[in-house]
């Protein structure tokens, strides 16, 4: 058991035609991944990669019992897609498209959840779980099968750590990369729970970035319901006082969302504090280390 | 995010029927006594600096005058200042109206909860920020059912408003509501909201449009931030390009990545510069034109920091051979690279090719730029 | 509900930009002739009888005329037709269109699923009713998101629509989707829905607004259904009230225990003929003036079952009584009375003061009424 | 246990001071019911019938710890209150109000639903289980505890039923009367689990009307899940067909929706069929004495 996809997990992607689509419908097999069905309207009937494509995700569905979606389709479609995807019934969508208006995405959300269904994203790199499925763009190279669980809130900066494990000589149980939009469907708060009860997890790095309240929420959570070790890393930690969002903003986040009070929350909270992504490796083998001398 | 200016807000404000003083635009003192001379605006009237910043009242950016030859006189005071780094080219004059009470409200995001939030305080007129926590009434606004009569009654409740001017929070709160969701804003914010007789007015407008929107709102395309130059050209390309004090140029891809490549250069003494966030392009021209553009800036140093995912390494290092190729040898500087996962040896290889090592440990080739650039170690 | 006439509801149709053909009413034979002669509608056109049933293609109620005298001989003929027991008042004269196919879509709500319904069919121009289940394409439609993109799609191919049509179809449909919320439909019915070109024309509107939404709707306060007076004059005061053949009043509170009073009635060999619904009153009068109501309607015997829950049983025996003082002797009717539940014994008491006995038990008291009325037993 | 209300349910009444309001709290208040807050914007501060008023549901909940809400406010502000409610972590709701829009119920009960709030009615008598809380507005006089189970779409016809089950001497565990309009927040379908697994329920009485599809829905869901005893009622057999909602209501409840269906489905699922109000204490009865014997 993995965290949110298995093996067994069956992809639908959405936007298949594009290029991107295309892309990494071929890297999500190369992964070892069922993709099964791809969708785009008017394209029913052809061929992508192997994988048939469909004019509707509720056809690929009742055709090839997909259970999992992966969405291309440009910004301004994102929010349809990922309805049509709920609608059909698939319970967990991985949103890779960038640049989704955040009004679009509090509907996208809250529907999704008051159905039962999980996204990830938007722009975000997705889940990957090695040896088993992924549903996303993060590079294949970069992984090795562990039992070290990634959550992070970047893109690159995931790949580049996930990688520092694996040349480290670790592996990985889960990674999962939520996006850092200003609403995403799963934040750390909402992946922790995963983790914890994920026996193929053993501890696990988790990477934030300045803004927003999502690291002190977390260390809130880690503090009081999760008994895994946990290696945090904070980007932005030099970066100078971004363009503010206006008053409001502030008054919202008041106290919190600098690299500072993440860190301290996340230290109060138990965690190993990496100062820069190079010293993540380090901190997590020791910890491993640790755990098999137990 | 299209942050708008007061006058420009109050337009929207008036579309949505919130009540707003008289008031109009002008772009000089002639025009500025001309309005009220011809009563456009009626007299005493407020004159305000047309900038982004808060804090005008205090500067010196917000007048008061009485008669048309006081109104000239402000406004070319006004027209003349720099205020927080931005140079005043347009006034809103307004009446002067006899309020009894300024109040806050503003309609924002919660990223945490994921929902709308209706912020209202009693404590208006000054910077939010300043205001204590328990005089700041928070509630969430679920996009779904939308703003709800309970909350409105409990918005009137904090503001202490009631009969008319309950009923007239009532309508405006309804009217920021449908603003809020239909222009797609990231902030509406009143402050002050001024209590005028038996009825409610806005005398600022803060609205913030949110950039990934724009494709539905062409109405606001022509609306810039205060960008420099070549962050304007970089933006045309749709390469996310930051300018700040610093003499390192850094190119990656990604904000987390580049952000953490910040935090290394600094800690080895770098002073980054300038910030190129190639994104997930993966075509070789678009590589190309970001270190042109990165050479325009005039950098010391600059750092290639890639992880290749969507944006391939084969594809970067393509792009930057080829703009070295371009670039004026006035305007070349040394370079460090570092390209790292999807098609790497690829990428080294071309690199290699052109005489350019990519260091792949971000530790060393920080430390490398940082030597480049001229600082330590 | 309030039923429009197919006029009243393209008026609806025209205001969310739903494309029509050229039309316009006529309530004479004289202006429907003036119409085309002055060419408000074109020639050829359809002259249609502006009453509710359906079927009116086969009833004769919709003709083609190709000349001004054509129209009036059409107009004429139709003006004076009672058609399905509602005489035509009416008339909506439209363009003929060159079509090319008949659809079927329309809005309504689904109890089970609490969802809207998005129906289609590529069967358009015949009842629905009479068309196979697998040629109607039904969608849920949930009001959240509200009507989406690939469901505008999926009906798009269930029609057999693409390119022009389909894009025109997409912006029909947001039409009649916003249609359904904000006035408050019930249903929203276009057949035929014409393929006329590369677009689409409705052909025909059926809308049904809620009667519980009038208080947000005032713009359809003057529109009846066909009432008989006494239905109306009950409407006014908000008493329920059905006629029909039978000759046995009923009076009763609340639609289930009304309807199991039919039950009961029938099955003893009663015919009901008028039903009166007290529903949950607690006013005296307004039970003095339900009673008065029923006297005017002239019935061999009346049953009054009540069971006492917010309409107390001697509030009803109160206004029973002040009734019974007020109805002229010859409006006098045998009366059966039957009242249980809340403040029962006062009820009962009151009654009996007043020469009434209630008789507790359903089975006996619907017998007694029945033979009071004439029947058996 | 009983069903959705028990000894330990704390009621707040929305529009305690209306007529209805108060008359009804009263009757809850003598049922037994802790009536421990009423709601009128403006009145907060008041007392009504021994019970504290708030202007808002938030410090009613805050002050006295209610658990359920029973909703009087006219029509055209029910579906504020409605979600006043629910925002305030209120799990349940009875709405008693008449004539609320059904496009306003849509929002209503989609929303209450995605907060995990119940709603029973609109234009229902509400719950009552004797000896333990009534939240609604049926007649106290109908009651007296026992084991079986009634579920209702009718008002008055409820009471009358009710009432025939007392006077043969048997009693309810619990009533609910779950109100016939177009949009209801809790069917037969959704009530009936509620009653399978309810230890004091024995047997059920499920009273119908004609119209609509939720009888057909109830068969199918006791043919396949309900285990318990149904004595069930269809009002309005002999009635005349009603004036017709237009083609497409026809469409969605093709072949269902007449007394005849109703019966022909139930009976087929194994109730027993009364076929007027007074045969139900009988059938009832009969039932009983056979699981007595058991």
């Amino acid at each position: 058991m993995s965290v949110l996809v298995e093996a067994t997990t069956k992809v639908v992607v959405q936007g298949i035609t594009g290029h991107q689509g295309t892309v990494h419908t071929r890297q999500m097999r190369a992964f070892g991944t069922a993709v099964v069905a791809g969708v785009t309207p008017g394209k029913g009937g052809t061929t992508v990669e192997e994988t048939p494509v469909f004019d509707s995700v509720r056809e690929a569905v009742e055709k090839t019992g997909a259970n999992a979606s992966c969405i291309f389709v440009p910004a301004p479609f994102a929010k349809d897609a990922l309805l049509e995807s709920v609608d059909a019934g698939i319970p967990l969508a991985v949103i890779v498209t960038e640049h989704i208006p955040f009004h679009d995405m509090l509907v996208m959300y809250h529907y999704a959840r008051s159905r039962g269904a999980r996204i990830i994203g938007p722009n975000c790199p997705g889940i990957a779980a090695p040896g088993k499925a992924k549903v996303g763009i993060i590079p294949n190279v970069v992984f090795r099968p562990g039992r070290v669980g990634v959550i992070s809130r970047s893109g690159t900066l995931t790949y580049e750590i996930v990688n520092g494990i694996k040349e480290h000589g670790l592996g990985q149980s889960t990674c999962i990369g939520l996006g850092g939009d200003p609403v995403v469907g799963t934040s750390f708060v909402d992946a922790l729970p995963l983790f914890e009860k994920d026996p193929e997890t053993d501890l696990l790095v988790l990477v934030g970035e300045i803004g927003g309240t999502a690291e002190e929420d977390a260390a809130e959570y880690i503090r009081h319901h999760f008994t895994k070790p946990v290696v945090a890393y904070i980007a932005g930690r030099s970066a100078p006082p971004g363009k503010r969002m206006g008053h409001a903003g502030a008054i919202i986040s008041r106290g919190k969302g600098t690299a500072e009070t993440k860190l301290a929350a996340l230290e109060g909270a138990g965690a190993k504090v990496a100062r820069f992504p190079y010293e993540i490796p380090d901190l997590v083998a020791e910890i491993a280390r640790g755990q098999a001398r137990r | 995010m299209v942050k708008l200016a007061e006058w420009r807000g109050k337009e929207i404000f008036q579309k949505y029927g919130i009540p707003l003083p008289k008031g109009h635009v002008a772009r000089s003192a002639e025009e500025a006594e001309s309005l009220v001379r011809h009563g456009t605006v009626p007299l005493p009237c407020v004159i305000k600096a047309q900038v982004l910043a808060g804090g005008r009242g205090k500067g010196g950016a917000v007048k008061f005058a009485a008669t048309p030859e006081e109104v000239r006189a402000a406004a070319t005071s006004i027209l003349g200042l720099e205020f927080k780094g931005e140079r005043v080219k347009e006034l809103l004059l307004e009446e002067k109206l006899a309020l009894s009470q300024e109040l806050y409200v503003s309609l924002t995001l919660d990223r945490s909860s994921r929902l709308p939030v209706l912020i209202a305080s009693g404590r208006g007129g000054v910077e939010i920020e300043s205001v204590d926590d328990h005089e700041i009434d928070r509630q969430p606004i679920h996009p779904f059912p939308g703003l709800t009569g309970y909350q409105k009654r409990r918005a009137a409740k904090v503001l202490g408003l009631s009969g008319g001017r309950a009923k007239s929070l009532d309508r405006l709160l309804d009217a920021l509501w449908k603003l809020f969701n239909s222009e797609d804003a990231e902030l509406v914010e009143i402050n002050p909201l001024a209590v005028v007789g038996d009825g409610l007015v806005a005398l600022d407008a803060k609205v913030i449009i949110e950039d990934d929107a724009a494709f539905r709102h062409p109405e606001y395309a022509d609306i810039r931030d205060d960008r420099t130059p070549l962050e304007e050209i970089a933006r045309e390309k749709e390469i996310a390009f930051v300018q700040l004090d610093g003499n390192i140029g850094v190119i990656a891809n990604g904000a987390g990545l580049t952000m953490a490549t910040l935090d290394v250069l600094s800690e080895f003494g770098g002073r980054p510069g300038v910030f190129l966030d190639l994104g997930g392009t993966d075509d070789p021209k678009k590589v190309t034109e970001a270190f042109l553009l990165m050479a325009q800036a005039r950098p010391s140093a600059v750092f290639l920091n890639i992880f290749g995912g969507v944006t391939r390494c084969d594809t970067v290092a393509k792009g930057l051979v080829e703009a070295m190729r371009q670039v004026p040898a006035s305007e070349r500087f040394p370079l460090v690279a570092r390209i790292r996962g999807n098609n790497e040896a690829e990428g080294v290889e071309i690199l290699r090719a052109a005489g350019i090592t990519s260091i792949p440990q971000l530790k060393e080739s920080a430390q490398a730029v940082v030597a480049a650039a001229g600082g330590r170690p």
